[in-house]
């Protein structure tokens, strides 16, 4: 359990790391981006691996030279996870620092309240871990494009993984929180498993909600076999545990969070068998990829999170744009809303709303105390049924 | 609906509750004898809570253990803010007093938000396995809760009910001045209050990181919930607040069956407003005068 | 000449108000001070002083020879002054017996502290209530579980604050008698705005008037002053 | 007294002028060239000084303390966008917005305000939590996906309406204060029983005084919402907002006029600052000041300094009635 202190002492590093950045900048006309994260607040943690993400995309991309030449700089805020914080940033970024693009913020809410300010003064934003991608139903969004798989297939690989291998269970429970990407997830859902021929039912949770036991008796009440979490990660854990309390023992669970490591450390050995989804995997097969991770891990000492994975696709996916368009922002607009753009996530694409279209989930699997990619070619075959809670 | 399932309810509820129950208490008691609403109260949960999980990952000390560590540190800490911050303002206008806590419990976020960051963290060592009884099934984790609460909040009525300092505590509750005239050392009556009722809050929050997660926020959602039971039952009542507590676990667990949790809380909330203005003095309180 | 209380030039200022202006008084034991004057006098200020609800602005007070000047109101209850207040303020939530009880040291046992908290309520005439809610009393019980409640302390020294404001005939007479009564206890003080009714049982008397003495002595001295005559006249007058 | 009277109008007066002056100016930034940042901050320092005086009217002056300012600024950010979607005109949205905050705030008013005031910061701390679970379930609301304005507004707008609100709530405290009725509900303030006494319906003034400071802060909340123009029902119904506009008085001077002016300034420098410096003890360290301004400056940051200048005018007054009773 070094979880803690390994932590904390990588987080300060971190925060020199962007201080030296910026203050690094040199004299040879750079690129700048600008980054808002949630250094402190909320989305803190997962925010530093974003960080991590975009200082390792920077240094590489100088390291060889630039892009067309030019040299890259990020300078990034904290903006205490609040959107409010965020919209002054940008300002700032814009004004104070004259960045070119903006790569964006962690959490959902604040990619929408900074895109507010980015479509008034026309400047492209990738939403680097914006899977919510009811950001870009809800309005029409021309400046900032989705860097993440959409949120709308959370369970999409779940049901995959059912339709293979079943094997004639019938009734599924979906839990979703009520926040826009796990709604349009659920509703995006619901459908697809009727028309597999599945009973479906849908249950609702209040945001922060810890305790799920009447869910959990009703799920029992109407023997469901299957369950597919659709929430955030602390309630999928407080789900899990008072499953495993109640020796609820579904036949396939499911928690879209669920191929986080942390998990492991919040279950135990109960994390056998347990279901998840990845929008991307260290063990990727891909020059490109293979690159990244041996380069995270020579500087960070440990195996990046898809949160760095992401943060450096959104910067590749700035560097093919201009690349193709030149260091202009219609012309990076005009790339991203258009091209498609290798980078370590897949191929960049987005619709005609921004959404990205061209990344994708895989479905996961915990075996022998390992997550494994359980859909697509070349992949393990699933457990099934879940092994019951020991 | 069936007996059994009904149960079942009934248990989840009363588990939830009895946490509730002894943050609650906390807060009734400090707001009782110290006359403060201690804003902070969540955040000294949250102390708990961080506490029992160093414990457990960094020492290899069992959860359970963790359980009277944290009481005796929540007690020595609420003990310090108390002498140190809290009796500075007391005799000022409420407004005073209440942001005094509320600006307490702003640092402690603070503080929990940058030494651990806001991840959710939780340790799997401790009880486990499933206790049945009947047709009831209760995991071991929240039987221990439910027994710890028990233990503790029986023992804290008994303290406040049967003996002299417990005397002392209701007779500083009914009024300041005469407790002095009676030769009741205030200060120390309320310091005793406060590094009680903090104790149960640190000691709530390790029961807390035992069936649930633990973050910086994790006592400040709780307290608000405690907030709520204060009010039903009668505010600064101990009692009432023990009762509500246990009544809002219960009733939350079947209404969250019948609708979902947000239903559930806005009939909560709904119930509190009804409370406030039709029974300003809780749902069981007797005009009670200053 | 054995002084329980010493009271040397207390002044108390709020803000602009000066509420008592230089008074000085002494009592011996045994003694039964009586302190008059009309509303807004200082009596009050001048009691909470003594029992040490606020220091004076300047001035000393001293107990038994020892200077409880900056003492707070719990440790003089402690040193043995016992007071009632003006305005009843009985533990309302709690029974008879315990606020009794809530008063008496905490000494060998628990169950001698409540025989003795019995006793006292037998003394003052309210065992027959001594589980009854506080709250439930009449307003003369009120007072007489304030006395019971000061007795607990075994006072040197009790400050009775206008104890026979809004009582019956009847209930007066009681209590003066009952007063009179505790003098063997303790040495007392009380506080009166009306002279003629209780001058009769004090052994000494103090007159104020914005915030300053106007008169001391014996009772006959005091009903003879021109002044307190003024004082009286001008507050029936108003 | 008639000299009291006449410095007093005079004071009302040269303040009332120079509070019109910097409102005119600060209204005028758009168009005087300065960067977009500087503006937004201007805007962000008028936002939080506009909520700051609502809070100020209510809870500075009664010492009722309220946590449902955010809320309050919330169901206006809501109406107003609500409105206008509906095609209604600017000045009529927020209009509705300022009364939708109003109406709410009597449900606050009428269960708790006879009550003492423990009960009614309770209420209010509920509001928020009670607002939020409400807005995710109504599908006119957009349920928890929050709700959009259809058009942007340009920013020059919310700008100038903000720096008005925030320049009329300034004004407002600063004349009512020193009004006859003002003075009352100081008075009641620190003495209810007393004030009653003198004749004050302290109920009926406090439920007018808390409708009329919802009401400034929905027209807050609605001219943030069309600043923001997209609101999340989590974000808007945070508690965040209810701390900046009980911080941002209580630092400067609660009850005062201007002593939420300097509030705003120092708190949105505060940020700033902190946001290079120290970024991850932000929380803390507004914490830390507020704490350290009520332990050792009681009433703000502004009357300390006052005091500080002016110890003439201190000397001779009557005391506060808080120290008659201590």
């Amino acid at each position: 359990m070094t979880h803690l202190s390994r932590r904390s002492v990588l987080g300060s590093a971190a925060a020199v790391a962007s201080t030296f950045a910026v203050v690094k900048a040199r004299a040879a006309d750079p690129i700048k981006f600008g980054a808002s994260l949630s250094l402190t607040g909320r989305f803190s943690d997962s925010a530093k691996y974003v960080q991590e993400g975009y200082l390792l995309w920077a240094e590489q991309v100088n390291a060889k030279g630039g892009i067309k030449g030019r040299p890259v700089e990020v300078v990034i805020y904290d903006d205490e996870s609040k959107p409010d914080t965020g919209r002054v940033l940008a300002e700032r970024l814009l004004d104070r620092d004259n960045v070119l693009a903006i790569l964006g913020p962690y959490s959902s809410p604040i990619t929408d309240a900074m895109a507010t300010a980015l479509e008034r003064a026309q400047v492209p934003m990738i939403g680097t871990i914006a899977s919510d991608s009811s950001i870009w139903a809800r309005r029409r969004l021309r400046w900032t494009f989705q860097g993440f798989p959409s949120s709308d297939f959370d369970h999409e690989g779940f049901l995959k993984v059912i339709k293979e291998k079943g094997q004639g269970s019938k009734k599924l429970a979906i839990i979703f929180e009520e926040a826009p990407f796990s709604i349009a997830a659920k509703d995006w859902a619901l459908p697809v498993a009727k028309e597999m021929g599945l009973t479906v039912e849908a249950f609702g949770y209040n945001p922060g909600a810890q305790d799920f036991r009447s869910i959990i008796e009703r799920m029992i009440a109407s023997g469901t076999e299957m369950v597919s979490m659709g929430g955030y990660y602390q309630p999928s854990i407080a789900l899990t545990r008072q499953m495993i309390e109640r020796g609820f023992n579904p036949v396939a669970f499911h928690f879209i969070q669920a191929a986080d490591g942390v998990t492991k450390e919040a279950l135990g050995a109960q994390v056998e068998g347990v279901f998840g989804r990845s929008s991307w995997e260290a063990t990727i097969d891909t020059p490109a990829n293979k690159a990244f991770v041996a380069a995270y891990q020579a500087k960070y000492g440990r195996i990046p999170s898809y949160h760095s994975a992401a943060a450096f696709a959104a910067g590749q996916a700035f560097q093919g744009a201009i690349e193709e368009k030149g260091a202009d922002r219609a012309g990076i607009r005009e790339a991203l809303a258009s091209s498609k753009i290798e980078t370590v996530l897949g191929t960049f694409h987005t619709n005609q709303r921004g959404q990205q279209d061209g990344y994708h989930y895989a479905s996961t699997q915990w075996q022998g105390g390992t997550s494994y990619v359980v859909s697509g070619p070349s992949a393990r075959a699933p457990l099934w049924p879940k092994p019951k809670w020991s | 609906m069936t007996f059994p399932l009904f149960l079942q309810l009934l248990t989840n509820g009363l588990v939830v509750g009895a946490l509730l129950a002894i943050v609650a208490l906390g807060v009734a008691l400090i707001f009782g004898v110290v006359r403060v609403v201690n804003f902070a109260h969540g955040e000294f949960v949250t102390l708990g809570a961080f506490a029992t999980y160093l414990v457990v990952t960094q020492l290899n000390i069992s959860p359970l253990l963790g359980i009277p560590l944290a009481f005796v540190l929540g007690a020595a800490v609420g003990a310090g803010i108390q002498a140190a911050i809290v009796s500075r303002a007391a005799g000022r206008p409420e407004l005073d007093v209440l942001m005094v806590t509320y600006a307490l419990s702003i640092i402690g976020l603070g503080i929990f938000s940058s030494a651990f960051s806001g991840d959710f963290r939780s340790y799997s060592e401790g009880p486990s396995g499933i206790f049945t009884l009947g047709s009831v099934v209760i995991g071991l984790r929240s039987l221990t809760v439910l027994l710890v609460c028990l233990i503790v909040g029986v023992g804290t009525i008994l303290v406040v009910q049967r003996t002299r300092i417990g005397l002392a505590l209701r007779a500083l509750a009914q009024s300041r001045d005469s407790a002095a005239a009676c030769g009741i050392n205030v200060p120390a009556a309320e310091l005793f209050a406060f590094a009680l009722a903090v104790g149960l809050a640190a000691a709530a929050g390790a029961l807390v990181s035992l069936i649930g997660t633990i973050h910086p926020r994790v006592g400040h959602d709780l307290v608000l919930d405690a907030f709520v039971v204060v009010v039903l039952g009668g505010m600064g009542s101990i009692g009432g607040a023990v009762l509500a507590a246990i009544a809002i676990g219960i009733v939350n667990a079947f209404t969250s069956f019948a609708l979902d949790d947000s239903w559930a809380r806005i009939l909560t909330y709904c119930l509190l407003y009804a409370t406030l203005l039709l029974r300003p003095h809780g749902l069981l309180g007797r005009h009670v005068g200053a | 000449m054995s002084g329980i209380l010493t009271v040397v030039d207390a002044h108390k200022r709020f803000g602009g108000i000066h509420a008592v202006r230089g008074v000085s008084l002494a009592l011996n034991s045994g003694e039964l001070l009586g302190l008059f004057g009309p509303n807004g006098a200082g009596k009050t200020t001048l009691f909470n002083m003594i029992a040490g609800l606020y220091p004076p602005t300047s001035g000393r007070i001293e107990l038994a020879s020892r200077d409880v000047t900056r003492e707070p109101a719990f440790r003089r209850a402690r040193a043995g002054i016992g007071r009632t207040f003006q305005v009843c303020r009985p533990f309302r939530g709690l029974t008879v017996a315990e606020n009794v009880l809530a008063a008496i040291p905490p000494g060998s046992g628990v169950g001698d502290d409540r025989a003795r908290a019995r006793e006292i309520l037998d003394a003052v005439g309210l065992l027959p209530k001594a589980e009854d809610a506080a709250g439930s009393l009449t307003l003369g019980m009120l007072k007489r579980l304030e006395v019971a409640r000061a007795l607990a302390l075994e006072p040197k020294l009790l400050l009775l604050d206008e104890p026979l404001a809004g009582l019956t005939a009847s209930e007066t007479s009681d209590l003066l008698g009952f007063i009179q009564g505790l003098k063997a206890r303790a040495s007392i003080i009380l506080v009166d705005h009306n002279v003629r009714q209780s001058l009769g049982v004090c052994d000494r008397a103090i007159v104020m008037d914005a915030g300053a003495v106007i008169a001391s002595g014996s009772p006959d001295t005091i009903r003879r002053d021109p002044g307190v005559r003024r004082a009286y006249l001008g507050e029936s007058a108003a | 007294m008639k000299v009291e009277r006449g410095r007093d109008l005079a004071k009302i007066t040269w303040g009332s002028l120079a509070i019109l002056a910097c409102t005119a100016a600060m209204a005028a930034l758009p168009w005087l060239g300065v960067t977009s940042y500087v503006r937004t901050l201007v805007y962000y320092g008028a936002y939080f000084l506009a909520l700051g005086q609502a809070w100020n009217l209510m809870s500075g002056l009664t010492g009722y303390v309220s946590f449902a300012h955010g809320a309050l600024a919330g169901i206006g950010a809501y109406a107003v966008v609500l409105a206008l979607n509906a095609d209604l005109p600017m000045v009529i949205s927020l209009l509705i917005a300022a009364i939708a905050a109003g109406l709410a705030s009597l449900i606050i008013g009428v269960t708790s305000l006879r009550l003492k005031g423990t009960s009614f910061t309770f209420a209010t701390l509920f509001l928020q939590e009670l607002v939020l679970l409400l807005v995710r379930k109504l599908p006119f609301a957009g349920g928890p996906g929050g709700i959009v304005l259809e058009e942007i507004f340009p920013l020059w707008l919310p700008h100038v309406l903000m720096i008005a609100v925030a320049g009329g709530a300034t004004l407002l405290v600063l004349v009512f204060r020193r009004s006859r009725t003002g003075l009352r509900v100081l008075a009641m303030r620190d003495d209810e029983a007393a004030a009653s006494a003198i004749g004050i319906d302290a109920t009926r003034v406090k439920i007018v005084l808390f409708c009329a400071s919802a009401a400034i802060a929905g027209l807050t909340g609605a001219v943030h919402g069309v600043f923001a123009s997209s609101l999340f029902p989590n974000e808007v119904f945070s508690i965040d907002l209810s701390i900046i506009a009980l911080a941002v008085p209580l630092i400067g001077g609660a009850g005062t006029a201007l002593g939420p002016v300097l509030g705003a300034v120092i708190y949105v420098g505060l940020r700033e600052i902190l946001q290079v410096l120290a970024p991850n003890l932000h929380l803390t360290i507004v914490g830390v000041v507020l704490l350290l301004v009520i332990l050792f400056m009681r009433d703000g940051i502004a009357p300390a300094l006052g005091r500080l200048f002016r110890l003439k005018d201190r000397r001779g007054q009557v005391p506060a009635i808080a120290e008659v009773r201590a």
